[in-house]
């Protein structure tokens, strides 16, 4: 088993590193769409650094948007789901450790890059830590209940705008509790709260999505 | 004669032996720019920040020279098939992605205490902003896509659409009014700079130059290594597979 | 170790479209079945409900081994390799680490990887990307499976058929090792296979069953 | 030649209408994503009003994003590019006809909809036709882009994020122009200027996209 | 009308490997050509090159026409069919959309088009969407394409492999018919055809050759 889902781990991960995927891909996809908030908002700094941390949390859900078509279909049109069922993982396995590799692969890059950017809108440096913090925990339940969304429109070939109407309204919990998180710190009220409620939808996430994600694709499968 | 050197074998038997002198000459010239640089009067506004003048300009002008230099390889490559010509733009590419970083990181920390930010979405910031994502573009299609000829092919056309950013970068401070100033080297009427700032800037503009081309040589030459020894073992193999 | 499939009395559906029925087939260690039948009529749906992949519309397949039975999940995951259209490359990944990867998923080991590679002459293609392999390449690799992970029940839909003539007369010998070997084949083909096997004729069921279903 | 453009026409839209494709996707996404705006940003009007045309014209770059991975790939891998190579049109002709039937099945329903959303968002009622002009123009010039991008990395396998990578820089001009038009218009600065540049733009990239995208093409499928 | 296609020692190359070499072939209406060899030999680029898809490493491929030789694009555009191992069927519509754009956007007329269904017989295929069908099914709905445009030069990859007897034997009269009508055929096969063919056996090159490629 252990050996069986590290395998399979691996192979993801490797797949999203490999040639040139991975660090850089994300890396210049968030660039380009930070640079891109200025241009069209205007530079003033003060509405921007006003609208900064909603902004950077509104573009990691859609960086989490963008590489989800890939996650399930098209193993799933190539039959690697047949050789995954010949193994010894449930499906829930399967589907977790394939949201988790997806996570790593973009999410986690692009969670580790929030606090610079975050800064360069304007928040002041010190909001980094937490800042990092909420941004590894959102991305992480973004990868997961993606996973729901993807596994829920395998076969149907309409991919990426169907899974983001599917999976973009349960993105805004963690998109209000992040931006919440960081206007709270920014103001100096309390953040417990925020960061609690972001910790507990990420801990939700994780229990709950493999299992709905396990039972779209077999649903997908048969 | 472009066509002449294209031959890659040609091409490492001519450069091969002048790499290392223009290695030391790069090596020389930076530490007698240095040199000036820190003997150089201070300005009678910026005080001692005006130092960084001498990385930031060299920086700026190899990182929008390199994109040109790219995007003119590419074009033989798409016209004329050299695949040389492909080898020398993917090589210069993470060369001018690293000298534009490091315009932006000048820049950046000679705006702190110029204009009172390290950032400001101006004209000049933001093009030259556009022109590091090219440059990753550039290199993350390279890196993404496994057939080499597609992959040249792919990279020469997004590599000389990318051009259009270069007069941007150049006329924005025309054309928009912003904070960063405007031309005073390179202009029609000749350059408004001080004399005894002017020569340190040449110099590093000179020592910037040489070590692009070092660099660049270095990596032409590892990567048709590289692909010298790519289709050597596709040959290997296929010979193998008989048995 | 004797190992039958027994499988009764069924009938499959696809949409709402009775493929066969009564299709009834009893094979134990050393039996090769091949599947005939037109086309569309539903071999590959049958062999993907023996697989597990699908449970049938009526009836029932079970596995006996040594006289005890086992249930329906396990005949999937410890008993069978079922061999599609699809091979299940990654265009995007060289044959090696496709290969190690079946091979650590399925629970091979080294050894077996190895020797599978030697068997299917595989050796030449490991560093190639699975996408610039040709059909018949592609076929080989997925075959690797078979060898590298044992497995009693090998359920294999149309593998001859796009391999060349050293390659058929090679994989004929390692099914006639895997059935020597007490194992079980169930093979759809439209060639009949160059040795002995039970045949098992699918046809279209009569307007009456259709009515009925 | 006609004949053949048009059944390629109608066989795109077909694909990206059927099956709840189009237009209630479309709608449903754009609606989302700007129901989550406010609630990121916080719902303060005067906030809100402010940034409205800019983000509109963000959603508007990175709805169009989300579909581009399968303008061609998929026809790519299913082999239909051989089947459109034997016919008479040339791969700039197919380029065009594909990258039209994108927009119109996506791109244009999204500018239809940009002037209610950005008056939801607070902009004045009188603003409607200037936004929907502008935001017509910049679709067309989304979609002819995104079929560089796609094109660019056919065969990568990368998708989503890589295409964005590529995109996003070159919708950079279309945003400023749109949100600097909507900006002009509101503060009753002349907006000829702004407008101009957003047709020339969309201009130049119908004539020099399927230009660029046919040789991607060609060289793909090589 | 008679044409004669020429293919003239062409070299064959994918990535840096060289598949064939000196590889000449002349075919004159009514000529039908089985291209064999191992796995991997480079059939499948062979057809292709003929197709016009990729030019050739060295020599050329002309078409002659009535002693007027034809330049190579018009190969592909209006000389012929090439039908590979991927059968360009968009899994989200069904058969009768497919064959419909196939048959506008190839130049064929709705009168063709009902003759096709009905020569292979794909009626009952119609309202299905093309995921559904099974392997041979798609291959006949690719099929139609050679009958609904008619073009001289076929140019088909293992075609037959996945049809059962019945439509082996349908396909079979379609392309005896096609040849004595003064087509051209090359067809790359494992299994030899049931009927004249001449032989064209491609052999990877000798190690002296990929040396000097
Ligand atoms: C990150 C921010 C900055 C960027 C991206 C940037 C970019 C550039 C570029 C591309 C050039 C070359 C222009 C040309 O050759 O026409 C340049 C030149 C120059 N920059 Fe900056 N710059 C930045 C910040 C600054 C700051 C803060 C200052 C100081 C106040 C400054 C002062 C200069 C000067 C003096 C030149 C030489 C202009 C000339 O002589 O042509 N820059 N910069
Ligand atoms: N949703 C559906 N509705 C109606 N019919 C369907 C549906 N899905 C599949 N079918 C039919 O079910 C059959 C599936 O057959 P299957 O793929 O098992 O055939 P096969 O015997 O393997 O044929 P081949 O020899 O061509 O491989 C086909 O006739 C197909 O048209
Ligand atoms: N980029 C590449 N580098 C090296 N070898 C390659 C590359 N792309 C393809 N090949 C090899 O080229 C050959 C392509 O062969 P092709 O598909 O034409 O074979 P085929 O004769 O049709 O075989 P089959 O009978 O299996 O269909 C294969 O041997 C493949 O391994
Ligand atoms: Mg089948
Ligand atoms: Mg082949």
């Amino acid at each position: 088993m252990l050996k069986a889902s590290l395998a399979l781990l691996k192979r993801d991960i490797g797949l999203s590193w490999s040639r040139g995927g991975g660090p850089i891909l994300a890396v210049g996809f968030y660039l380009t769409l930070m640079a891109m908030i200025p241009l069209s908002l205007g530079p003033e700094t003060q509405v921007l650094a006003r609208v900064a941390p909603g902004l950077t949390w509104l573009s990691l859900a859609l960086a989490s948007l963008l590489s989800l078509e890939r996650l399930f279909e098209r193993d799933y049109e190539d039959g690697l789901f047949d050789i995954l069922r010949g193994g010894k993982l449930p499906l829930e396995a399967i589907a977790l450790i394939k949201c988790l590799a997806q996570w790593i692969g973009t999410g986690l890059i692009l969670a580790l890059l929030t606090p610079m950017v975050m800064i360069i809108l304007g928040a002041p440096v010190e909001a980094a830590g937490l800042s990092l913090v909420a941004a590894v925990l959102g991305s992480l339940s973004f990868a997961l209940i993606g996973g729901v969304g993807a596994s829920l429109s395998l076969g149907s070939r309409k991919g990426g705008v169907l899974i983001a109407l599917l999976v973009l309204p349960f993105y805004v919990p963690p998109v209000i509790f992040g931006a919440g998180l960081m206007q709270a710190y920014l103001t100096g009220a309390p953040i417990t709260q925020a960061l609690g409620l972001l910790g507990a939808y990420s801990l939700f996430a994780l229990a709950l999505c493999p299992i709905a994600t396990g039972a779209a694709l077999r649903s997908a499968l048969n | 004669m472009i066509s002449w050197l294209a031959n890659p074998e040609r091409f490492s038997r001519i450069f091969t032996p002048i790499r290392p002198y223009v290695g030391v000459a790069a090596a020389l010239m930076f530490m007698w720019g240095l040199y000036l640089c820190f003997a150089s009067p201070e300005d009678y506004q910026q005080g001692d920040t005006v130092r960084i003048m001498y990385m930031h300009v060299p920086a700026a002008w190899m990182a929008m020279a390199v994109y040109l230099i790219m995007g003119i390889a590419s074009f033989f490559g798409l016209i004329w098939r050299h695949s040389l010509a492909d080898v020398a733009a993917k090589a210069a590419a993470p060369i001018g992605a690293a000298f534009t970083a490091l315009s932006l990181l000048t820049g950046s920390l000679w705006g702190r205490p110029m204009w009172g930010t390290w950032w400001e979405w101006d004209g000049r910031m933001t093009s030259v902003l556009v022109l590091f994502l090219f440059y990753i573009g550039y290199m993350a299609l390279h890196a993404a896509i496994e057939d080499e000829t597609r992959a040249a092919k792919s990279t020469a056309i997004l590599a000389m659409i990318g051009l259009v950013n270069l007069p941007v970068i150049k006329f924005s401070v025309d054309w928009w009014n912003t904070l960063h100033q405007g031309a005073s080297v390179v202009r029609a009427d000749g350059p408004s700079i001080a004399p005894d700032m002017l020569w340190p800037l040449l110099v590093m503009a000179l020592a910037f130059k040489l070590l692009f081309v070092w660099l660049w040589l270095l990596r032409i030459d590892t990567e048709l290594m590289a692909r010298r020894y790519r289709a050597l073992r596709a040959r290997l193999s296929f010979a193998e597979e008989g048995n | 170790m004797t190992l039958s499939l027994n499988v009764q009395d069924i009938a499959l559906k696809k949409g709402h479209k009775l493929l066969v029925s009564n299709v009834n087939l009893t094979a134990t260690s050393g039996d090769a079945i091949s599947l005939t039948g037109a086309n569309g009529v539903g071999k590959t749906t049958f062999l993907r409900c023996l697989a597990g992949f699908t449970p049938p519309h009526r009836g029932s397949i079970q596995l006996v081994e040594n006289d005890s039975q086992l249930d329906g999940v396990s005949i999937i995951e410890n008993y069978s390799h079922y061999l599609g259209h699809a091979e299940a490359l990654n265009p995007a990944r060289r044959v090696d680490q496709e290969l190690q990867f079946h091979c650590d998923y399925l629970g091979g080991t080294d050894l077996s990887l190895r020797e599978a590679i030697a068997r299917l002459r595989l050796g030449a293609l490991l560093d190639l990307e699975t996408r610039m392999l040709s059909a018949g390449q592609r076929k080989r690799v997925s075959l690797a499976r078979l060898l590298m992970v044992p497995r009693p029940i090998w359920l294999l839909d149309e593998v001859l058929s796009p391999l060349d003539i050293a390659h058929r007369a090679l994989m004929v010998d390692i099914m006639q090792a895997h059935l020597s070997g007490g194992g079980i084949m169930v093979c759809a083909v439209h060639d009949p296979l160059p040795f002995d096997t039970r045949a098992l004729h699918l046809t279209r069921p009569s307007l009456e069953e259709i009515g009925n279903a």
